[in-house]
């Protein structure tokens, strides 16, 4: 597999870190009554059969944080951006 | 109070001993030397700065920082980009920690500064088969339609973080890897090169 | 002659002993049996069990012997045996940490014990012993932690110094490696089994005891009534049935999702290889302390050997060239003699990845609808307990206490069983 | 004296006869020359018997003559080099090769595993499931050593393989795979475009079964055109021709593995070169034309050595100038096989007999038959062969009845062509079954793979060129390239569509399927009737396919057969799955430099070598080498490590501690970032001081600790443990960049930059003061416990200072650029000398922390919270933080979980162990009573007992208690007195004078 770094460009598989699914995203309150949200985004996963939005990590380049769009049962990468707004920091 | 003072050594005293390995007919495939007492340090722009402190650069330093992983050569020092907003400036006249508080005091409220100097070793890797032995560990294309002068990568060669830029137009490379990686990365670089024939060329 | 215990109603199905391969010997071999039927689905079955492979159909297995239940079907999408039962490295072994895993494992390899009088099915239950070798003091005490939980739970254990374990392999590179082998924790009774042998084995007794195998027939759907299942689309058509128990290891989270589950659950995909045979070389089961390398020898001659998985969601069942590459490193690393034996074939499987690291046996939120998921790289050394509490659960909807650690709510309430302690992010167990 | 080559044609073939070669085979001696392969040359001696069967012995010769050959495979080199199961067919002569037969006792001719094929109907597929069962524990002890022994071919080398092996990574544009008419026009059509081109082939020569046949191209022999096509591609500027190099494996992404034979061809490497190179090969497009392979006919007694692939009789005799017989039969179901007669014919070989199995007579083929002065039997087919260690005579079944026997000693047989699909599949592509070649054909590729020639069933030479051409014109094309003219060039040879008869019913013998793995139809057979009746069961069952060949000669047959026995249409019964590697690899290849010392990189601290000179001892922690004691001249390890803790007490200790993760955390909200992932506040912390810290994960379990220190208002010093730096960057990264992208932080490892030494011991500041410049204060009012600061030492290196103490002693840790580290640690151990200094390891540095009860590794093991830990009052309930939510949740915060406990032998004398299992005093050592266990063990020179730590349930409200700390696998168990973890000068008293 070989992701093309947004900044680096394209690179083999082994210069990135796996993190996984990029959508679920971290509760704002520390509400008891948020527990449900918290376990949901800790450890529950939709994991499908097709296009992955996942995070990955170019640890040995950028180290940016990425997204990448990818299909789990081809391989075939669709797309890849910055985790974060843009800029990586 | 002079004697009082520290001395400076490099990751490869006792390793490296100049001269001729490997292959011993005819002349050597690849040349290695150690670019010592180098100014080295990270620069990392801060947060809103970005448009602030390329104009900085420019003015401080006569280049413009580049976007992506490529090499500005300015007269003081070369910025290499290594990330997003994020460069390794390397000098050769402001040595060592001198470039890093160089920066701090020019860069000051634009970017953060580390300085690195201390933290690497910096290698120049040239001669007709330098891009072959290359190729036994860096997974990147240096063909240069692909990475041609001025280009700059961050990647790995035998599990060891490596930085890399084309130092000429001759392909020949300077890298940057962590200092205590010094003897590993030369263990694998001496075997690599062994079939080609190699010479150890003094530090510049 | 045959002197295995007569295991139960094997009804017309022949039983295999030298006698009968004498006796076939003869006739040419013309009078040996199908090992199961190849029935067309009943409209309606007490139990449907969906996927095919070594916790399935062991669990039908379980359920006509233990629990007499034999109104049962399998619904396999592929061919039987076609998951990771027939790709899996086959150590078995009950080497666990934690009170939540040994007595299950060890309650495991106590069947495989018994497995081929059970079955009358020779499975090569090869009790050859599994040494992890350790380089560190660290490493040490963490298996001398291990090695005495197992001893507390009645489990064989026995911590190697570097000479003993040197006796056992003496081609490991004790002297000029990177990490050097300080020693080792032995498992006497872990050891191998033949892993098409287990699926067949299984589906050969549950098959004689009634339950129908029904192959190229993926489950497609669910119906639930008043949030309870009434039974399951196939391609075969829809199956009523009174349960349905999933068992589709790799595939968990897609079957379950026909159910509207949601599973604390990431699909890896994961590599094996084999070498061209040779003359035997190594008598036990040996993993790497320093690097992510294991290796048997199958009775073929092939060293059988892996190492991690690839890292990253896939439902590709193949990997690529990195884990193979770190693969043979540890390989090289740990025993530089195999380095001229050529890998002939690899391959790949799919794996439930859990949060924890550990497996789930439990019900769902839908009446009747169990769950059999989660064994990551180490389901195949559970096959036996895993059918064995699976029927337990399907039958008397309750937990096996062997199991009882292993439900879905105990991520919420956070009492996970992470051996390895990494946490929430699966490619790291 | 070696014998001279009996079997060698006077002229003719691609040898040079100039440059004749010395090998040894069992011993012999012989003879071959250049451009040989060890089977062309064994059969060039008239060796024809090379090796035996996996399971019945038979005896077996050379079926092929490239790397599908199932038979002959032996033993090359011997002692360390030895490579069991190498085929004689791809493995190229040199001088002085030594090869081996394999899997005969006591010998080739003679074999007594040979009797077992007396047992066949015994030992009949998957006989071993049906017995071996009584009683249980002979399975290990009987059964299973036995089938062992007899299983697998050759032995295994016996010490590690002394040869050197390399990756390397290569690019280009387009990457065709095989240098056969087709893979050449390919190359010719891409390279010409301007292109980046790489030409890979496994064999040593361009030209593929060109090198075999006598076809024309252009009018001319086609090997002029092979010729030219090579010169054309080498002066291409951006072609590469790769030899000895399979394309071995298809990965995502455009990557392929192939494997370069470099040295393999020679006795044993030159100096300084490697024996094989593993390529990683990435390529925008590739083209495939890696040829059709040929399948034998299944009749009875079919494995006899002599029966050989009629395209590889044609290799030896063209390409070889070998006579692999000296009377031939050609048995076949499709005229282009009937070629071969020529060959033979006019290379002066006898041809008894054209016996052509396809129903109707073919007056060409008739007209072969008459050429080579040879026998036609139409409608016939081979019912019986004559000859154990060789064919003597086979007996014809003709069209109408009549049995007539035959004397040859070779029978070229031919059932079709197989496209070599295998690469097409690595990504889950399925062939598909193509009517009219009755074989398998691609049909998904692998993104950016296309096929051409006979790997896509084009057979005819003028196809394939054509096929070829368009081919690597439609990849230029789709990298942007411009393909040149097309040149169409003509050619002999075309072919007809297959009607393959497969087997020959009711033939008598053993007919195999599979050579290698000796399955036989009657074996297809009884898998099919015990409900194997799918290929992917039947090679489970009965191991079709399985060898070191992969069934290449050996799974279309055994479909066919199948689709036989259960009445099934073959092209619906479906195939096996074709994975990787396409020809098997050595483990050494994939492994390249990385093994022994260069496994894994070895960091080495900036004091290694200066270490190394005290003759300290190292360890590996995590990727690092670290001195683990100083032993002084015979001195025990024990005693030393004794000495060094009792020297930090009583005097000074230095140790280096670079190597915990080092971060610079810069930026205006570089303390909200720290707030939100650790557990703790440091956005309050005083620019100038230092802080514990300890970070959660999200699932609220302890991730890691260490002590941060803010430099400025904008600048914090991030210090992790050793093991865990580079997970903490990246986890800092991922909430700066993912989390909360809007803060201004900015973060970069220094861990390299900085040299870190403790200085720890109640004479530290009299050493320190003798290091950092005088201009700086650090008198205890000055630089107080905790303080931290940017300091110059040594007349102006400039230093960072910490005021912090792991070892509960004075003590400070002073870092400098690591370029100065060597000079450093000379000049503290020089300086410190006066006051008693000696420099302490990471064994001293245990004891000492665990003598104040400070948790580390043994308790930081992903399983614990902070409570468990001690830490629980770290807990900020002020914000939210990495993991708070999640830590509060009951079972992480369950009073009766095991929590950290001091430990002491109740018995002085008594020795602790960790790992050791808590159970309360007097009750049984059973799971029932674990309640814990030893975490960390020291022995304690300040005390002069032994020491630990331990997790125990309700732990901290059991001080005083005794426990048994039982070690069953160490045959271990002692009691215990359960104390504050702490043991040295609780209040804390020494470390802040
Ligand atoms: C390479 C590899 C090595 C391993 N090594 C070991 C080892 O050494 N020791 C060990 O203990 N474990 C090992 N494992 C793990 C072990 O193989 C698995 O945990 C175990 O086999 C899973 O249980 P199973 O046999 O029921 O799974 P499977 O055999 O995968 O059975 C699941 C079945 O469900 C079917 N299915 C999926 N979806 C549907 C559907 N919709 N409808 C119908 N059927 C469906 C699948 O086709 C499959 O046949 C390894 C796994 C792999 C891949
Ligand atoms: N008459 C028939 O029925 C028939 C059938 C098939 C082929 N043929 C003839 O054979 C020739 C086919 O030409 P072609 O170019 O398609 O195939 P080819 O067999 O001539 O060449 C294929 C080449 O690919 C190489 N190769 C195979 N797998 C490889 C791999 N994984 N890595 C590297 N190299 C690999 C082989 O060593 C070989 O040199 C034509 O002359 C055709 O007429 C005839
Ligand atoms: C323990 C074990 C041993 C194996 N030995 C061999 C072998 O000797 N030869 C072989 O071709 N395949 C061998 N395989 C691999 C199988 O051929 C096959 O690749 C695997 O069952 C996965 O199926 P698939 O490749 O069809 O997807 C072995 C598999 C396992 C699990
Ligand atoms: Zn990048």
């Amino acid at each position: 597999m070989r992701i093309n770094c947004p900044y680096c460009g394209e690179r083999a598989l082994e210069e990135f870190t796996y993190r996984g699914d990029a959508t679920v995203a971290r509760p704002t309150s520390l509400d008891p009554a948020t527990e449900q949200a918290w376990v949901d985004y800790v450890y529950f996963r939709d994991n499908p059969a097709g296009l992955h939005e996942e995070h990955w990590h170019h640890s040995q380049g950028c180290h940016s944080w990425l997204v990448v769009t990818r299909n789990i049962t081809t391989h075939e990468i669709i797309a890849v951006e910055f985790a974060g707004k843009g800029e990586g920091s | 109070m002079s004697d009082r003072t520290l001395r400076s050594i490099s990751a490869l005293a006792g390793i490296a001993a100049p001269g001729r390995y490997g292959k011993t007919e005819g002349e050597p495939g690849v040349i290695i030397s150690e670019l010592a007492g180098l100014g080295l340090a990270t620069v990392a722009c801060r947060k809103g700065q970005a448009a602030a402190l390329s104009a900085k650069v420019k003015q401080a330093y006569g280049v413009d920082l580049p976007a992506s992983s490529h090499v500005a050569q300015g007269p003081k020092a070369k910025f290499i980009g290594y990330g997003p907003g994020q460069w390794l400036a390397v000098s050769e006249s402001l040595a060592n920690e001198t470039l890093a508080g160089d920066l701090m005091a020019k860069l000051e409220g634009l970017a953060s500064v580390s300085d690195q100097s201390g933290g690497r070793t910096v290698l120049r890797i040239s001669g007709p088969r330098a891009r072959d032995v290359l190729a036994k560990g860096l997974p990147i294309d240096l063909d240069s339609r692909a990475f041609p002068l001025g280009s700059a990568a961050t990647s790995a060669i035998s599990h060891i973080g490596v930085q890399l830029w084309q130092a000429d137009d001759t392909r020949s490379y300077d890298i940057a890897i962590f200092r205590s990686l010094t003897e590993s990365f030369w263990r694998w670089l001496t075997a690599s090169a062994a079939e080609f024939g190699y010479e150890v060329a003094p530090a510049e | 002659m045959s002197i295995g215990p007569g295991s139960a109603a094997q009804n017309g199905r022949m039983r295999y002993s030298l006698a009968s391969l004498l006796a076939n010997a003869v006739s040419g071999n013309r009078n040996w049996k199908p090992l199961w039927r190849e029935p067309e689905p009943k409209p309606f079955y007490d139990v449907v069990i969906v996927g095919g492979g070594g916790h399935g159909l062991a669990t039908a297995h379980y359920l006509a012997k233990e629990h007499g239940i034999t109104n049962v079907a399998v619904v396999e999408k592929s061919y039987l045996g076609s998951g990771n039962v027939g790709r899996n490295t086959t150590i078995v072994r009950s080497n666990y940490l934690l009170p939540g895993n040994l007595p299950f494992y060890e309650w495991s390899m106590k069947l495989w014990e018994g497995l081929e009088q059970d079955l009358n099915y020779n499975t090569m239950v090869s009790q050859r012993g599994v040494l992890n070798v350790f380089h560190s003091d660290p490493q040490r005490d963490a298996y001398a932690r291990r090695g005495n939980a197992m001893r507390l739970h009645g489990v064989d254990a026995e911590l190697l110094d570097r000479e003993q374990v040197r006796d056992l392999v003496p081609f490991v590179d004790f002297d000029n490696a990177r990490f050097p082998v300080r020693g080792g924790l032995l498992q006497p009774r872990g050891g191998t089994v033949r892993h098409d042998a287990v699926a067949w084995g299984y589906a050969r007794s549950a098959d004689s005891r009634g339950v129908d195998i029904i192959q190229n027939c993926a489950a497609t759907g669910f119906r639930i009534g008043q949030g309870r299942i009434l039974g399951v689309e196939t391609e075969k058509g829809y199956i009523a049935a009174k349960k349905v128990a999933l068992t589709c290891a790799g595939n968990s989270t897609r079957v379950a999702a026909l159910a509207g589950l949601r599973l604390p659950i990431e699909s890896h995909s994961v590599q094996a290889f084999v070498t061209e045979g040779v003359k035997p070389l190594i008598d036990v089961v040996m993993t790497f302390g320093a690097g992510h390398f294991y290796v048997s020898q199958s009775d073929k001659g092939g060293l059988v050997f892996g190492g991690d998985i690839e890292g990253y969601n896939s439902y590709a069942q193949r990997g690529n060239l990195p884990v193979i590459e770190d693969v043979c490193e540890g390989g090289m690393a740990l025993m530089p003699v195999i380095g001229r034996l050529r890998i002939l074939r690899s391959w790949g499987g799919l794996l439930d990845m859990t949060m924890d690291g550990s497996p789930i046996i439990d019900k769902t939120q839908v009446d009747g609808l169990y769950l059999n998921a989660g064994w990551c790289y180490g389901g195949f050394k559970a096959t036996p307990v895993s059918g064995f509490c699976f029927a337990h659960l399907i039958a008397k909807d309750e937990p096996h206490p062997y199991a009882a650690a292993y439900r879905l709510d105990r991520f919420a309430a956070g009492r996970v069983i992470d051996e390895k302690g990494m946490g929430a992010q699966p490619n790291l167990h | 004296m070696p014998a001279p080559q009996p079997h060698r044609l006077t002229e003719g073939g691609l040898i040079d006869r100039a440059q004749k070669l010395r090998f040894r085979f069992d011993g012999r001696t012989l003879t071959g020359y250049q451009g040989d392969t060890l089977a062309s040359a064994l059969l060039a001696n008239g060796v024809r018997l090379v090796g035996r069967s996996f399971k019945y012995h038979r005896p077996r010769g050379i079926l092929s003559a490239g790397s599908e050959e199932p038979n002959a495979l032996v033993e090359l080199r011997t002692g360390p080099r030895r490579e069991p199961n190498t085929r004689a067919t791809t493995i190229e002569l040199y001088d002085g090769l030594d090869a081996a037969s394999q899997n005969r006792w006591p010998s080739l001719r003679f074999d007594v595993l040979a009797a077992n094929q007396f047992f066949a109907p015994i030992f009949g597929a998957g006989f071993y499931y049906k017995t071996f069962m009584w009683p249980t524990s002979f399975w290990e002890k009987v059964y299973e050593p036995a089938i062992r022994r007899a299983a697998g071919l050759g032995r295994a080398a016996d010490a590690p393989d002394p040869d050197h092996y390399e990756k390397a990574n290569a690019f280009c544009d387009i990457l065709v795979i095989g240098a056969g008419p087709a893979g050449l026009s390919a190359a010719l059509a891409a390279a010409r475009s301007g292109a980046r081109v790489i030409l890979a082939e496994e064999d040593f020569g361009l030209g593929g079964r060109l090198l075999a046949e006598r076809y024309e191209i252009e009018g001319r022999p086609a090997l002029d055109w092979v010729d030219a096509a090579e010169a054309e591609l080498e002066a291409l500027p951006d072609c590469r021709i790769m030899l000895r190099t399979t394309v071995v494996g298809v990965y995502d992404g455009g990557t392929y593995a192939a494997l370069e034979r470099v040295n393999d061809h020679a006795p044993v490497p030159p100096e300084h070169e490697p024996r094989q190179r593993l390529w990683r090969i990435v390529a925008k497009r590739a083209v495939l034309c890696a040829g059709a392979i040929e399948r034998p006919i299944v009749f009875g007694d079919n494995d006899r050595p002599g029966i050989m692939l009629a395209g590889a009789v044609r290799a030896y005799v063209n390409r070889f100038g070998v006579a692999p017989g000296r009377r031939a039969v050609v048995f076949a179901d499709s005229a282009d096989a009937f070629r071969t007669a020529a060959d033979l014919a006019d290379a002066g070989i006898a041809v008894a007999a054209l016996v052509d199995a396809r129903k109707i007579s073919s007056p060409a083929t008739q007209a072969e038959a008459e050429k080579a002065n040879a026998r036609y039997f139409a409608g016939a087919v081979i019912e019986r062969v004559q000859g154990g260690h060789g064919v003597r005579g086979v007996t014809v079944r003709t069209a109408d009845g009549e049995a007539e026997r035959l004397e040859c000693d070779l029978v070229a047989v031919s059932g079709g062509w197989n496209p070599s699909v295998h690469l097409t599949t690595h990504l889950n592509g399925k062939p598909k079954w193509s009517e009219r070649l009755s074989a398998l054909v691609p049909d998904a590729l692998p993104p950016g793979m296309n096929v051409a020639g006979a790997a896509s069933g084009q057979f005819g030479l003028s196809a394939c060129l054509a096929g070829g051409e368009a081919a690597g014109a439609e990849a230029a094309q789709a990298c942007g390239f411009t393909p040149k003219g097309r040149s169409f060039a003509q050619a002999s040879s075309e072919c007809d569509a297959a009607s393959p008869i497969w087997q020959v019913a009711n033939g008598r013998g053993k007919a195999f399927v599979d050579l290698q793995n000796d399955v036989t139809v009657s074996d297809v057979k009884l898998a099919a009737r015990e409900g194997f009746r799918i290929p992917e069961h039947l090679k489970r069952y009965t191991t079709l396919g399985m060898a070191t060949d992969q069934g290449k000669t050996a799974n279309a047959n055994g479909a066919a057969v199948l689709a036989g026995v259960t009445g099934r249409y073959i092209g619906a019964v479906g195939t096996t799955t074709f994975r990787p590697p396409f020809a098997p690899v050595a483990i050494s290849a994939f492994a390249g430099h990385h093994r022994g010392p260069d496994f894994r990189p070895a960091r080495l601290a900036p004091s290694h070598q200066w270490a190394k000179e005290q003759g300290a001892v190292f360890v590996e922690t995590g990727p690092w080498l670290r001195a683990l004691y100083y032993p002084r001249r015979g001195e025990e390890p024990q005693d030393a490590v004794n000495r060094e803790v009792a020297n930090v007490r009583n005097n000074v200790g230095v140790c280096d501690v670079s190597t915990l993760g080092k971060i610079d955390v810069q930026g205006s909200d570089a303390g909200i970032l720290l707030d939100r992932v650790y557990a703790n506040t440091f956005s309050t912390l005083a620019a100038g001081k230092a802080r514990y810290g300890v970070m959660l994960r999200e699932d609220g379990f302890v991730l890691d600790d260490g002590t941060t220190a803010r430099l400025a208002d904008d600048h914090y010093y991030v210090t992790t443990t050793t093991v865990n730096a580079v997970k903490v960057m990246q986890h800092l990264e991922f909430c700066a960049q993912v989390l909360w992208p809007e803060l201004d932080v900015q973060m970069v490892s220094v861990t390299e930059q900085w040299a870190q030494y403790a200085v720890a011991g109640p004479r530290a500041r009299d050493v320190l003061q003798a290091i950092v410049d005088p201009s700086f204060d650090i008198s205890n009012d000055a630089f107080p416990y905790l303080a931290a600061g940017e300091v110059t030492v040594c007349g102006g290196t400039p230093a960072r200072l910490f005021r912090l103490s792991f070892s509960g002693e004075l003590a400070y840790e002073v870092a400098v650029p690591a370029r100065f580290g060597d000079a450093l640690i000379r000049k503290i151990v020089e300086e410190g000398a006066a006051f008693g200094i000696a420099p302490y390891g990471t064994e001293a540095l245990g004891v000492l922390r665990i003598e104040k009860g400070h948790p580390a590794g043994g308790e930081l093991n992903g399983q614990t919270t902070t409570q468990d830990l001690g830490l629980g009052k770290l807990l900020s309930a002020k914000k939210d933080f990495i993991g708070r939510f999640m830590a509060a949740r009951p079972a992480l915060t369950d009073p009766s979980r095991p929590s950290l406990v001091g430990l002491r032998p109740v018995n002085r004398e008594d020795r602790l162990r960790a790992g050791a299992h808590l159970i309360p005093k007097g009750a049984e050592a059973s799971a029932a009573n674990d309640q814990g266990y030893v975490t960390s063990i020291a022995f304690s020179p300040s005390l002069g007992h032994w020491l630990g730590l331990g997790l125990l349930t309700n732990g901290p409200q059991r001080h005083g208690e005794v426990v048994r700390a039982s070690d069953p696998v160490r045959n271990g168990d002692v009691e215990v007195e359960i104390c504050p973890p702490c043991h040295i000068d609780p209040e804390g008293n020494r470390l802040r004078v």
